[in-house]
């Protein structure tokens, strides 16, 4: 017997999800009955996605493992596939709570714990606060608006409601200031000329933190947007920090030209992911969830801070 | 050099023609309907439909055709209103934010308990309002209907993001089953969505062919300096056709939302370049002057169709846009040579 | 009294003074030729008249009210209807439809009101066999002969009972079996009460129908006489500034 | 009724207007200037200058100016190629993914180790063949210009996701330093793909003023059906107008993933209606004709200022799309009110 | 040999037959007059022997070489200048544009060839005073009144050396003054040994300088005479269809 299943990450245009797509294909290779289809949406748009899992649910494959861009309607999407018998997991973000019960489990990382550890790195760097500039991804997308959320409760030691949380305006000693949070949408370029601007327009910020990768993406016109602070940051009066540990960031807290990573495994995730679903396709319990950890680097320990 | 009798005889012969041509019908309905683009793109519909039923076995199931019919439906009714605002050889490209905004609008209205009908009319309020601040603009200041519509699709995006303090809302208050109902169940096998497109698309035809407004629209996108000179109030309708654009988005995001079950920011996300392709597949002409009741949907059918399409044969996912892009040239290119093959 | 006084129109473009204060009356049941070279201003000053665009300075009086045109349709509404040189019409439209742009006529179905196909494309028939005109109410205009254009034009003035016919260059493109139409529609016009100008450079015409001419050259009236008191020579001599003045 | 005299002084006078007449221009250069937008859409841009030098006193440091200028040379560059696809009344929304197939492919080929002379002409054979397919099936097919350009989006994207193989590049092979001091760096204190855009803009003025061509391209754009009829190789220069416009895609790809240094298939994404509202911004007219070569940098210089400011005067970050298009339209508005005032 | 021979020109637009074999020769120096009804299909033959468009059915024969126009260029390599009734002007550009387009003066500067400005605007002018025009070369085509565009039409055809000059209706919208400049045009073309098709709803004008008169009637030719053989009422007749043949 030989299994389908399908991987579909939020959107295709992404190197964070191309890890995951490499992890899949590496389990494809080990388990010779197991096919990944690695299929989703070119840009990040919601619907596309639903529609790509309908798809999927009408073409009959064996197993869906989904990152779902809007929780709630992918949740109503994905009855479908109980109907048809399809077991479905949740990979990189998840269900809401009262729908959980419609996959069977997920693996990745909690959202809210790399804000914590994004936090905790400018804390460590900045025991008694300054002000701090954030910059998310999409203006709605929930997985930054957690990462987001994760990072002012750290920094100020409250509990701040619902994702993404407000502005912090002195808690714990730290201050966002006006023009932040940084919108991106997921787009290189937005991110580091927004940066820029907000660089120069606070000449005296203690902190800038990103909720994602695209900020690093672009490594020349990230290097040289930063490089005019380098001492500031050596001197430790300033820091950036970063969420995702792609190879060109982690070439840049080499260089000094960052001061944190915080990363996730999406390998791990979309390996793992075949091996549960082939799990689930057999009819086999498997653990819910399932954490793939998180990697934390520094300009100390940037050399070995990977996990593999 | 004639006589008298000749002279009648030649005068009856013609009085008889200039009968017959008065009354003559250039074509049938039927030879004029060949002419037309959204036959030809229907054709290519049919093409499709024929080669996936030998490809894949789940294509003609129940459960496909339902989610087909279901996913084009919004952007149908979203093409229906930009059909008009291209035939006054305007264009629209905010429609897309606006059903951000409108489906927060309708989703904070109900979270805070006031119901449907409430939810239903604050969306489309707020989508006539935005429709009405572009067709001011457009219409009474004379400004490009590209970069009003523009700057709307920032505004309205950011609206969207304030009013809703860029959370998610995914409770609806007391009517939160029959809303969900609307947007996501259906009447007699099919969905919902797709019954509003069809009574839509039939109001649309009758719009265009009998009522006074589509023949006023469809003038104006011919000549609006004639229709103006003509004492058509060409201000009033434009606003008006701007209106009916945004309120065709409001009621997609409507029912979209009601479907989602949640509504976030968003929604709609770069949905604008999408609607006016289906509507210029359908044969809209962006010079103005052209319209089709039935290419709205029949674009929007076929872009969803050649998605589906790829996805049910296998098609590798990092190839799936390049024959996206190429299908939607040949099926329109269908048109073209059959039409220079005429001429 | 008048039907319209003009007083000292004047119009200006830019640097280009189309018209340097005209004075012109039509009475009711009069015909009046406006001539001139080419570039006179004889089409701005009809624009002026029907409401296209409001002079630069002047005032319009009609049955001697001082009226102000916002719009076409202000003109419309007191009765003038113009023939436009450029014919304005809509290219995407059929003859029918351009004939009755902005007046459909109406079917009601309950409170629903539709366009009466029926009536309009017979009613277009009927006018264009008034005006002796090879054209066919259900072809699109774009596909249309020049003079079949200008027949649908023309046609659009007869829907309504207007006080003042006003037409620029009615005449040019239409073939001599028409032109005698169009003329003898201006003597019908005349008989029954109403006020025509007619802008032509076919002297003939004009002499045929008017019962005045008035000469335009640079903007400026540089005469305004009976027929029976002028020649065709003398406005030929006029237009072309052979003559200064008369 | 008249004497020779009087005849011939007319006849003088009248000989002597003849000649007035044809040496007459309307206007000074700078009565012509004051009529088109992109004069007040400068003028809106020092109006903003002066505000924000109040608001910010980083606004006009040197490296605030860097940013700002480099940041829209990209755009400034494709829209100087967008307005002459606009004069021809057609639309170009191929141009954000060709910068990502393009820049893939100059990434690829020196990645492989060919050195920046071939990654450059690989840059622009690319930009050259989409530009020239999209041109043939516009021309010689008569397409509708947004269908194919939106199926070439797709297609374009695509094939720059499977040459790529939708991995990230960030080796540029033996001349890495060269190319990426082509994007980055700057020559007397002036970012170079500045410098590429001025240098662009100039040839572009030039064109447009005085080139066989570009007479060609305005004229097309007027009335395609009478250049035609006129001689002018009318598919011809539509297919060159189009290519033109792919090369300067694939140019400010080439330049823009030099500063960068790193490309991924991601590059340009919707900029197609970026680049396109720069160029309307900057006078350019969706219904063909009119073109403005420095109505192109003015545009794109436009937009990323109202970013900047944005951003240094710190508004709120869910209101700053709000004022990005608020600022947009009044600075379009500007010229509006301008010129009814006049009319 | 005559200059340009028509044999059986038939043309279709769908379902209306605007022509149906069309016989038709002109000789060096001679000019024919073609008259007819609206919608007769003067302007759809005047078209096809330009190379607008083909023909249905026929052939063209230019000095007895059969010829087969694929494009309106090609007509005017043959030899083929044409005033076209809608004139087919770029209105965003000036009367000086038009009149050059396709055709622009150049000067260079090494390799670098650039419009010449100034010579076209001064041909232009000259053009315009030769038709006692009053264009302004510099003007904007849009902003120009109707017989200042009609003469940049004609002033277009003067700017080579054809062997035939069509000329569809040139006259319609010119004043008088202009208008014997045109016929005057004509004469001379004819005494230089051009052959000229003038269309036209004007008798006198096609009587004052033709030499032959073909008449169109439904898209058949249904006379072709010398103007000393046959009188305006004659024509008159043979257009509307009083008279059935000649
Ligand atoms: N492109 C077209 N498509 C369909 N019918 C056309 C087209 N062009 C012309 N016709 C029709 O062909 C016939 C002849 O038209 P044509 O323009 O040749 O007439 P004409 O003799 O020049 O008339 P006029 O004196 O009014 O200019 C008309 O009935 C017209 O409606
Ligand atoms: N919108 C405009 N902008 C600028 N100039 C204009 C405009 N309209 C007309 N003109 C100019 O005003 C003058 C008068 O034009 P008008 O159309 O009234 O002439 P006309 O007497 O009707 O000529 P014709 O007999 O050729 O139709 C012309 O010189 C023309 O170029
Ligand atoms: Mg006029
Ligand atoms: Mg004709």
């Amino acid at each position: 017997q030989d299994y389908t299943f399908a991987l579909v990450p939020k959107a295709m245009n992404n190197p964070f999800f191309d890890l995951a797509r490499d992890g899949c294909n590496k389990a494809q290779e080990e388990l010779p009955d197991v096919t990944c289809e690695y299929i989703g949406p070119g840009e990040h748009t919601e619907m596309e996605q639903i529609q790509i899992v309908q798809d999927l649910i009408s073409k009959g494959v064996d197993g869906i493992a989904v990152a779902p861009s809007n929780a709630p309607a992918m949740a109503k999407a994905l009855k479908a596939a109980a109907d048809a018998g399809i077991p479905v997991m949740t990979w990189d973000s998840d269900l809401l709570e009262e729908d959980k019960a419609l996959r069977s489990t997920y693996v990745g990382t909690k959202n809210y714990d790399i804000g914590v550890n994004l936090a905790e790195l400018t804390m460590e760097r900045h025991p008694d606060g300054g002000t701090i500039c954030l910059q998310t991804g999409g203006a709605a997308a929930a997985n930054h608006n957690e990462r987001l959320l994760g990072i002012r409760e750290t920094l100020s030691g409250e509990t701040l409601g619902t994702p993404p949380g407000d502005p912090l305006s002195g808690q714990g000693g730290w201050t966002e200031i006006s023009g932040c949070p940084l919108i991106t949408d997921d787009d290189g370029n937005k991110a580091v000329q927004g940066m820029t601007d907000i660089l120069s327009a606070n000449p005296d910020l203690t902190a800038f933190v990103s909720t994602g990768a695209f900020t690093q993406w672009f490594d020349n016109a990230y290097r040289q947007a930063v490089e005019p602070y380098k001492d500031r940051m050596d001197s430790g009066e300033m820091s950036i920090i970063v969420a995702d540990t792609l190879p060109m960031q982690m070439e840049q807290l080499s260089d000094g030209l960052s001061n944190g990573q915080v990363g996730q495994r999406p390998f791990e995730m979309g390996y793992r992911a075949m091996f549960i679903m082939k799990d689930l396709a057999e009819g086999k319990d498997v653990e819910d969830p399932i954490f793939t950890g998180l990697d934390v680097c520094t300009n100390a320990n940037a050399g070995d801070c990977l996990a593999q | 050099m004639t006589d008298t009798t000749e002279k009648q005889g030649a005068a009856r012969s013609h009085a008889e023609i200039d009968d017959s041509i008065t009354s003559r019908s250039e074509m049938t309905a039927l030879q004029a309907a060949i002419r037309t683009q959204p036959f030809w793109v229907f054709v290519a519909i049919i093409a499709i439909g024929i080669v996936m039923n030998f490809v894949s076995d789940v294509f003609l199931s129940e459960r496909n055709l339902f989610n087909i019919t279901r996913n084009f439906a919004f952007f149908g009714i979203m093409a229906l209103g930009m059909s008009a605002v291209i035939c006054t050889a305007g264009i629209d490209l905010s429609v897309g934010s606006l059903m951000g905004l409108a489906g927060i609008v309708a989703g904070l209205v109900m979270q805070a308990g006031y119901g449907i009908v409430f939810g239903f009319l604050a969306c489309m309020a707020t989508a006539a309002t935005v429709g009405f601040v572009n067709g001011v603009l457009i219409a009474y200041l004379r400004m490009a209907p590209f970069v009003v519509t523009l700057g709307m699709l920032a505004m309205a995006r950011s609206i969207a993001m304030v009013v809703s303090n860029n959370k998610m809302i995914y409770e609806f208050g007391p009517d939160q089953d029959l809303f969900e109902w609307i947007g996501g169940e259906s009447v007699i096998g099919v969905p919902n969505p797709v019954w509003v497109l069809i009574i839509l698309t039939a109001v649309f035809w009758w719009v265009w062919r009998y009522s006074i407004w589509g023949r006023w629209v469809i003038a104006i996108g011919g000549n609006a300096h004639a229709a103006k000179l003509a004492g058509i109030p060409v201000e009033r309708v434009v606003v008006s056709v701007y209106m009916l654009s945004s309120l065709c988005a409001g009621l997609a995001a409507f029912l979209m939302v009601g479907w989602f079950g949640s509504v976030t920011n968003a929604l709609g996300l770069t949905y604008e370049l999408n609607v006016i392709a289906a509507s210029v597949i359908g044969g809209a002409n962006l010079m103005g002057g052209v319209v089709y009741a039935v290419g709205a949907p029949i674009g929007a059918a076929l872009m969803e169709l050649i998605r589906n399409s790829l996805l049910l044969a296998g098609i590798d996912a990092l190839w799936q846009q390049f024959f996206v892009g190429l299908f939607l040239i040949l099926a329109v290119l269908l048109e073209q040579i059959r039409n220079r093959g005429r001429q | 009294m008048s039907l319209l006084e003009l007083d000292g129109i004047t119009k200006s473009f830019g640097a280009i003074h189309a018209l340097q204060g005209i004075d012109l009356t039509v009475a009711a049941g009069e015909a009046v030729g406006l001539m001139g070279d080419n570039g006179a201003g004889k089409s701005t000053l009809m624009k002026i008249i029907a409401g296209n665009f409001p002079p630069t300075g002047g005032r319009l009086r009609i049955e001697g009210q001082e009226v102000h045109f916002h719009k076409p349709l202000d003109a419309r509404e007191n009765g003038i209807e113009i023939v436009y040189q450029d014919l304005a019409l809509c290219d995407n439209l059929t003859a029918a439809a351009n004939v009755f742009l902005g007046r459909e006529l109406k079917k009601s179905f309950g409170p629903i009101r539709y366009l009466d196909y029926r009536n309009m494309y017979r009613r277009a028939g009927e006018l264009f066999g008034e005006l002796k005109s090879e054209t066919r109410p259900r072809d699109l205009v774009r596909q249309m002969s020049g003079g079949q254009r200008q027949a649908v034009a023309i046609a659009r003035t007869r829907l309504s009972d207007p006080k003042l016919v006003l037409m620029d260059e009615p005449t040019a493109a239409i073939s001599v079996r028409q032109v005698a139409e169009v003329l003898a529609l201006i003597e019908r016009l005349k008989e029954t009460g109403h006020a025509v100008i007619l802008v032509s450079h076919r002297m003939p015409d004009v002499f045929a129908v008017c019962d005045r001419v008035a000469v335009l050259r640079r903007g400026a009236k540089v005469a305004d006489k009976h027929i029976g008191e002028t020649s065709p020579e003398e406005v030929t001599g006029l237009i072309t500034g052979a003559i200064e003045h008369a």
